[in-house]
């Protein structure tokens, strides 16, 4: 803290005495940048921060992008960008000259750690103040607002006057507001909790918190009316903020229960078709997942240029890759044990522990990486407190997607009809001329690439490595055996349900707990219902 | 806690249904529904004690159903069932209802493949049916003959060390109905006896259950017409879930309710 | 074609039956532990392919004492008492002089008392919760003392932490290096409410919940940290949840006692710039040796992207520290290597020296280290000094008075400096 | 006639002769070349391998266990591991005991990792574990009373087939999961280890290996007489013939339901013996016994050696074991292909595990023979 603001002190120094010089000291102290290291670069940085010239934005930018490098050879200062081609387009801080691209190996970069970063992050904030973004100007607001000082609110004061853009005021309002609790009277104190009452930020919260602690220290009868009249108001204000945090964490809680069940919607639909509809054991159904994350892990490494938009061909990619292993088992295995599912569960087990050491071998055992596309990650900031991340929002949407696909699917399509037929009376069927071994096969494969998209999706937000699938296989079939065997629905209301269970318990329980609360409660329910939540009722069922 | 896992049911063994009134199955106003259709509908019926009596009716009738709820398999929405005047079958399950004395043959006809002939009938004998005694149970000499008599009665000396898997389709249906003897129930439930079965074996089960109705009573369920024309002596015709006629084969053929809603569909079926 | 494996196997047996009969004689064997398969093969895999190198480097030489070195390579399978198992097979049916191997404190555990009974020879090359010193094991991983402590110090001091979140998996590591630095705050003058913890389950996946908690945490006003025990599997989930609910370095910095090189490769990085990591080496650290070292195992494995890490470090050392013990006590016999072993000294690859203690633990420098984009770990602080492994810990009240020492006259894993007795150990 | 006698007795007990004198040598010969033979000689048979053989025979009853419920009672548990861990347990706390103050901590009261985490006492869990025969009583107690809540609740509501499977694969799940917690008080995912002695003689020495090995195949012997005993019983008859058609047997009388359990329960404590005489000779037990894949593996065996053949099940634990055993030492990188592959290819070629290889047609021919040889002994028996 200190530091910075003996940093803002002389920056406002220098920046009155602005001289012609101004520029050559700059490039002066550029030039000193590649001769710091860690223990005493600040100093420097911040005499680069007070210098006033429209360079400095950028350098101290670069400088937190980590794109602040130095020419081994001639210590010359660039930043950098990565070009298509893997080496590295280089621009001069100082002077026009162009330069040749250049690998990463040429030159070395300026290197921060994250005090320096928090404090250029600081400067930054102040000269962004005028920035010409609204969003910009937003961020470095917020900055201030989460560690101000004097001189910070001093500058928004400067520009609250000039400030356009509505949100940008209210923040820095907001701002001016919890300072009042720093420097204030208690009559400004007291306007300013009224003013705030209605405010999230953790900051404003806190102050206070503070505050009122403060007045707390004291009795009652040490406390002028101002005090009382200010404490009242805070009480009122903190629990006002309280309420509207509760509501805030209850709709989170169940956004993580529906994404949790999301997930394990989509591991277990798979299943619902293989084992609801046919009848198999699949113990290779979280195999498949895990082949479906490996495709993904491909087709990055195949299109390393369109990472963006790799999840749009990896989906039919991995379902058509497990949905044709599934097809193989099918084929290979699992028809010569018509109706002895249990025998099913033995044989795809030992396929199961085939298919792990074969990713062992071909991919090692080794996690593999599998970015994440710009537009899956970030989190949605509805509020201070309450945000969605974009990769669980879009997971949500994608499973339901897929469930609905897959109804209509079964309801619809002829060979839905033939699938359901099938899995109604085999003998039925065939008499009606559908051919059950094509239908088993399908159905199969079906089931299978499911679960080989529910990798894709997997491969985004956990380890793509061999032991992937054995860590969902469970859970599948729980949700499916909870939601009653051959309906699709009861695996959707079940994977949700248990999602949500587990999301509400786990801030109570703990994660561990939670889950074996969970799996007993599951234990206990069966018991009760021995069908799941949607059996098959009537005499068939029998 | 095995003990009482074993044989909790030992004061049950002596259950006996109170006939004085010469009625040993009271079943009134009973209504069964699988999500929405009524499978039966507030149906009565009252069996005398060792009568031969005849259920016919259409697929869907009803007539599997009121077999499920005797037995206990099925419960009833509504309704009482008794086994005599006392004995409140819908508060006992299969298995009490069964050792009550109440035996029951299913439509297709189901042994223990993998238990030979004489283990089935061995199973079946009237007895302690709990786990200890069964534990160190050793065959006496009376079980023994008992079990040769009933092998002579279902004809199937030769094949008593076979594998009932092994059995012929009508060996299988005897097999039941000699499991059910063995059983000693007052009341046999026979669904479909005859169904698969040759002309002579048809004949055969058909003397069977005539010869055995007196010291037993027998319920049979039959499409058959032939066969139920040749033994019965009072038939019942059940008609989505409730019963429509009830009298002689003569009076229920010239019933013209029956003629049109049963007989008609039959032959058209035949 | 299964059939063929096994009829393959049948005669790799007779073969190497008649291997063993042939070489037993003139070669030294090296007991490689490592599971090559289950949860644990993703990072002990690499430990195995390492004492492979190693031993290929030392044959290139020559072997040791004019004998070739012959590895002996089993896969206890993450199983646990498949590693006592095996243990006792490579001792009594193997006949090695040395065992390179376990990774996880459950397998080391199971491990023990088979070492023992035997009298064998293993290293163990992983940071561990200390807690334990045995005659016949040689821990070459950090101690808490070694990566637990400085880095705390370091977030108190360098960063300015005031509050605390330690997040561990359920089991034993996790577990003690929390209590200590649970007690180590306390003692530093933290408050009970700026210090929260949670343990989560091996493998956990949803991180949800948790990372919003720490979110809260975070937002009360004072600058918080978060110490990460979590445990291989379960660390991809974490950091992506970490970038995607936008927690920075800056604004809460994690820094991991278990994440290093090989995991980061795993998975992409980008999103988890400036987050820490502690430990007694980093491949980024430039020194003679680490190039050297570094090369040599691109070249072994064949592949330029393969990274290596702390363990490996730790590995190395052991190989050379025992490799030397050898030459020094002119045999391969258990107790003289033992005793040879205390007191040598090999160069470490961060371009300092490796010293064994008396205590069968190492002397090592603390690295802290930033990720980068490039899944590398930048120092950002270190250690003046190496710092020496402690097996017990003296912020536990269980073994504050215990120490181990494996020389005259104390020669103990645990001696209680109270009642200057040796405890427990029965041999 | 005594021959006469001999021939009675070969058909009363079938296999059980067999079975036993196969054991009795086995360890005959195992303890004698250990102890006898020093080891250089030709003869000798090493530690390693009498402990890894005793491992195997744990195995083996815990096959024989699982064998018990789905070959003869057709329940297919995905859940026996968690009594084998039970049992296991149960021994470990005792073994934990028996360390006293030799632990690292000195501790007398209490075992190592209690001290660690600094708890006071122990736990009432733990009380009378430093007794032998509670020890005892609770290998039993323990998996029992498990088996004996869950049956009677999953039989008597009739849950049946593949979702009594995925129960039990739920409940012996929930189970590893709580006892990986270190709050449980057993030791967490490091479990129980470093055990001393047992009844005070030091578990590291030759004869108490031997002692342990000779018990355990005792107990599996005796569990194999009893299961024989069980399933050629009328009581046996009754529970294959609920296997076959459950629905008849309640109408002819009977509760499955109490059958159902009453099996459940002793295969439950059968698992619980071998999982007691498995610590002291592997020397650990810890949560991932509780795995379900481990519960998986244990049908596998008696999948490969049979279903519905007691020593069937105790062939397929060997041969299984022993394939890994030997499979992770020669191709440490192959070997799940390997054991993979049989697992599929004995479930295609062999449906009725190695001990069904004979065609089922002459098989049932053989039944035939049997059960008239059988009620022709009845029928002795009756006249006399």
């Amino acid at each position: 803290m200190l530091r910075t603001f003996c940093l803002i002190f002389t920056m406002l120094i220098s920046a009155l005495s602005a001289t012609a010089s101004a520029a050559e000291d700059f490039d002066a102290l550029i030039n000193q940048l590649p001769h710091k290291n860690l223990r005493n670069i600040t100093p420097l940085l911040e005499k680069i921060a007070a210098q006033d010239d429209e360079r400095v934005r950028f350098v101290l930018t670069e400088i937190v992008n980590g794109d602040l490098y130095y020419l081994k050879s001639n210590k010359q200062v660039v930043s950098i960008r990565k070009t298509p081609d893997g080496d590295y387009q280089l621009t001069a801080i100082i002077g026009e000259q162009a330069l040749e691209n250049q690998s990463k190996s040429a030159m070395k970069k300026i290197r921060t750690s994250n005090r320096i970063r928090s404090d250029i992050r600081g400067l930054l904030a102040q000269l962004d103040l005028t920035h010409k973004k609204e969003a910009v100007r937003l961020a470095a607001v917020k900055q201030i607002l989460d560690d101000p000082n004097s001189e910070s609110i001093a500058l928004i004061k400067k520009h609250l006057k000039t400030e356009k853009s509505e949100d940008v005021v209210q923040l820095m309002e907001t701002a001016m507001a919890v300072n009042q609790f720093k420097t204030g009277s208690v009559q400004e104190k007291t306007s300013a909790t009224k003013a705030l009452k209605n405010s999230l930020e953790p900051s404003v919260r806190n102050a206070m918190v503070q505050e009122l602690n403060r007045l707390s220290e004291y009795k009652n009868s040490e406390l002028s009316e101002d005090d009382k009249a200010l404490k009242a108001a805070l009480t009122k204000a903190i629990d006002s903020i309280k309420q509207k945090r509760s509501i805030y964490e209850f709709i989170e809680n169940l956004f993580f229960g529906l994404s949790l069940g999301s997930v394990l919607l989509l591991a277990a639909i798979g299943l619902a078709i293989t084992f609801g509809v046919m009848g198999v054991i699949n113990m290779a159904h979280g195999e498949m997942i895990m082949l479906g994350a490996y495709t993904t892990y491909v087709v990055q490494q195949l299109f390393p240029q369109w990472i963006d938009y790799s999840l749009f061909i990896a989906i039919p990619a991995a379902f058509i890759v497990s949905g044709s292993v599934g097809i193989l088992i099918e084929r290979g295995v699992i028809r010569f044990l018509k109706g002895r599912p249990l025998e099913t569960l033995l044989a795809t087990f030992g396929i199961s522990l085939i298919l792990q050491q074969l990713v062992r071998t071909i991919f090692s055992p080794l996690n593999r990486t599998v970015a994440a596309p710009e537009w899956m990650s970030g989190s949605w900031q509805i509020n201070p407190i309450f945000s969605i991340t974009y990769n669980r929002l879009y997971i949500v949407i994608f499973a339901l997607a897929v469930f609905f696909a897959l109804l209509a699917f079964m309801k619809r399509s002829s060979l839905g009809l033939h699938v359901r037929a099938v899995a109604q009376n085999r003998e039925m069927a065939r008499a009606l001329s559908v051919r059950s071994d094509r239908v088993d096969a399908i159905t199969f494969g079906l089931g299978s690439g499911i679960a080989g998209i529910a990798g894709v999706v997997l491969s985004q937000l956990t380890n793509v490595g061999p032991n992937l699938g054995q860590s969902y296989i469970i859970d599948s079939f729980l949700v499916v055996v909870f939601g009653g065997v051959g309906n699709l629905w009861g695996t959707l209301v079940a994977a949700m349900s248990l999602g949500s269970f587990n999301k509400f318990l786990e801030p109570l329980t703990g994660s561990v707990l939670a889950n074996i609360i969970v799996l007993v409660g599951l234990v206990l329910f069966i018991q009760k219902r021995p069908k799941g939540l949607f059996p098959q009722k009537g005499r068939a069922a029998e | 806690m095995i003990n009482k896992a074993g044989s909790p049911l030992l004061e049950e063994e002596n259950i006996q249904p109170d006939t004085r009134h010469g009625v040993i199955l009271y079943v009134e106003d009973v209504s069964v529904s699988f999500d929405g259709f009524k499978a039966l509908n507030d149906l009565s019926l009252y069996i005398n004690d060792g009568e031969l009596r005849c259920l016919i009716g259409a697929n869907g009738a009803g007539k599997t159903t009121l077999m499920d709820v005797i037995t206990g398999k099925t419960r009833p929405d509504v309704g009482k069932v008794s086994f005599g005047q006392q004995v409140n079958l819908l508060d006992m399950d299969e298995a009490q209802i069964a050792r009550a004395g109440i035996g029951r043959k299913f439509q297709k006809p189901t042994v223990f493949e993998m238990l030979t002939v004489f283990e089935n009938l061995e199973l079946s004998l009237a007895g302690d049916k709990g786990i200890w005694t069964n534990l160190f149970h050793k065959l006496s000499g009376e079980q023994k003959d008992e079990i040769d008599k009933i092998l002579q009665t279902i004809g199937l000396q030769k094949e008593r060390f076979m594998l009932a898997g092994a059995l012929s389709h009508g060996q299988k249906q005897w097999l039941e109905i000699g499991m059910l003897l063995a059983a000693k129930p007052r009341l046999l439930l026979v669904d479909e006896p005859v169904a698969g079965m040759t002309a002579q074996e048809t004949e055969r089960t058909a003397e069977l259950l005539t010869s055995l109705a007196g010291e037993h009573s027998v319920v049979v369920v039959e499409h058959d017409m032939a066969f139920v024309r040749s033994i019965a002596r009072k038939v019942t015709v059940l008609h989505q879930g409730s019963v429509l006629a009830e009298g002689s084969m003569s009076e229920i053929q010239t019933n013209p309710e029956v003629v049109r809603v049963y007989l008609g569909e039959d032959q058209g079926a035949a | 074609m299964k059939l063929k494996k096994l009829i393959a196997a049948s005669s790799i047996i007779a073969t190497s039956m008649v291997a063993q009969m042939a070489y037993a004689a003139e070669t030294i064997k090296v007991g490689v532990l490592h599971s090559l398969s289950g949860t644990m093969a993703i990072s002990e895999t690499t430990l195995k392919d390492t004492v492979l190198m190693m031993i290929e480097e030392q044959n290139k030489k020559g072997g040791l004492l004019g004998k070739k070195l012959e590895p002996v390579v089993v896969d206890p399978a993450s199983n646990w008492p498949l590693f006592a198992e095996k243990t006792r097979e490579l001792l009594s049916k193997e006949k090695v002089d040395v065992i390179f191997g376990c990774w996880t404190s459950v397998s080391r555990k199971s491990v023990l008392p088979v070492i023992e009974e035997l009298n064998g020879l293993l290293f163990y090359p992983v940071q561990y919760e200390g807690e334990e010193s045995s005659k016949n094991v040689f821990y070459t991983g950090a101690a808490p003392n070694q990566q637990a402590i400085p880095a705390v110090d370091y977030l108190m001091n360098d960063i300015g932490a005031e509050r605390w979140v330690l997040l561990g998996t359920d089991y034993v590591y996790p577990r003690t290096t929390n209590k200590i630095l649970e007690a180590y705050l306390k003692a530093k003058g933290v408050q009970d409410k700026d210090i929260m913890i949670n343990y989560t389950p091996f493998g956990h996946s949803d991180w949800q919940s948790i990372v919003a908690e720490v979110k809260k945490f975070g937002s009360a006003g004072k600058k918080t940290a978060v110490v990460s025990t979590v445990n291989g599997d379960a660390n991809v989930p974490f950091y992506k949840e970490l970038g995607n609910q936008g927690i920075s370095a800056e604004d809460i910095p994690v820094v991991a006692f278990s994440v290093g090189e090989e995991e980061l490769s795993g998975f992409d990085t980008s999103p988890l710039v400036g987050h820490l990591a502690a430990w007694n080496y980093f491949q980024s650290v430039e020194s003679e040796e680490n190039e050297k070292f570094i090369a040599q195992w691109k070249k072994f494995i064949g592949d330029d992207k393969r990274v290596t890490n702390d363990p490996m470090e730790a590995t190395y050392i052991g190989f050379k520290m025992w490799a030397k013990a050898v030459e020094k006590a002119g045999t391969t016999e258990v107790d003289a290597v033992e005793q040879a072993m205390i007191g040598i000294t090999v160069p470490n690859l961060t371009g300092g020296t490796a010293v064994m203690n008396a205590n069968h633990h190492l002397s090592k420098p603390v690295l802290i280290g930033e990720i980068q984009e490039n899944g590398q770990l930048e120092v950002v602080w270190e250690t003046p000094d190496t710092v020496i492994g402690d097996a017990w810990s003296d912020f536990l009240p269980s073994s504050k008075n215990l120490i181990a020492d494996w020389t005259k006259p104390v020669n103990c894993g645990n001696f209680d400096i109270t009642s200057a007795k040796c405890s427990g150990q029965n041999f | 006639m005594i021959p006469q006698s001999i021939q009675d007795l070969f058909k009363k007990f079938g296999s059980l002769p067999v079975v036993v004198g196969c054991l009795f040598i086995t360890t005959l010969y195992v303890s004698v070349c250990n102890l006898a033979f020093s080891e250089g000689s030709a003869l000798h048979v090493s530690t390693y391998t009498v402990t890894l053989f005793g491992k195997y025979l744990c195995y083996a009853l815990l096959a024989l266990a699982v064998d018990l419920v789905w070959g003869y009672c057709g329940i297919l548990s995905l859940g026996h591991g968690a009594f084998f861990a039970l049992g296991g347990y149960a021994m470990g706390m005792y073994l934990m005991r028996q360390i006293g103050d030799r632990g690292v901590y000195g501790n007398p009261e209490l075992p190592d990792f209690m001290v660690f985490l600094n708890w006071e006492s122990l736990p009432w869990y733990w009380a009378g574990s430093d007794s032998f025969i509670w020890m005892i009583f609770m290998v039993l107690a323990g998996p029992g009373l498990l088996a004996y809540i869950f049956g009677s609740m999953a039989f008597r509501s009739r849950v049946s087939g593949v979702y009594l499977s995925i129960m039990t694969q739920a409940m012996t799940y929930a189970l590893m999961l709580a006892f990986f917690r270190n709050e449980m008080g057993f030791g967490g995912n490091n479990g129980l280890t470093d055990f001393k002695d047992i009844l005070g003689f030091s578990l590291q020495s030759d004869t108490t290996r031997i002692v342990l090995f000779a018990l355990t195949a005792l107990f599996l012997a005796l569990g194999f007489a009893l299961c024989h005993f069980i399933v050629n019983s009328k009581m046996g008859r009754v529970v294959t013939a609920i296997r076959d058609s459950e629905s008849r047997v309640r109408f002819i009388g009977y509760k499955p339901e109490h059958y159902k359990v009453w099996i459940f329960v002793v295969s439950a404590m059968l698992a619980g013996i071998a999982g007691a005489m498995y610590v002291p000779q592997v020397g650990i037990i810890n949560p991932g016994e509780f795995s379900p894949l481990n519960s998986i593996e244990m049908v596998i065996w008696v999948a490969i050696g049979g279903r519905g053949s007691l020593y069937g099940a105790i062939i397929g634990a060997l041969v299984v074991s022993y394939a890994k055993t030997r499979f992770t030492a020669i191709m440490p990188e192959a070997w799940l292909y390997a054991l993979g592959g049989l697992f599929v290819l004995v479930t295609l070629l062999l449906p009725k595990g190695i001990a069904g290889f004979v065609p089922s047609v002459l098989d049932k021919f053989k039944q035939a023979k049997k059960d008239k040889s059988i009620a022709e002994k009845r029928a002795a028996e009756v006249k006399s």
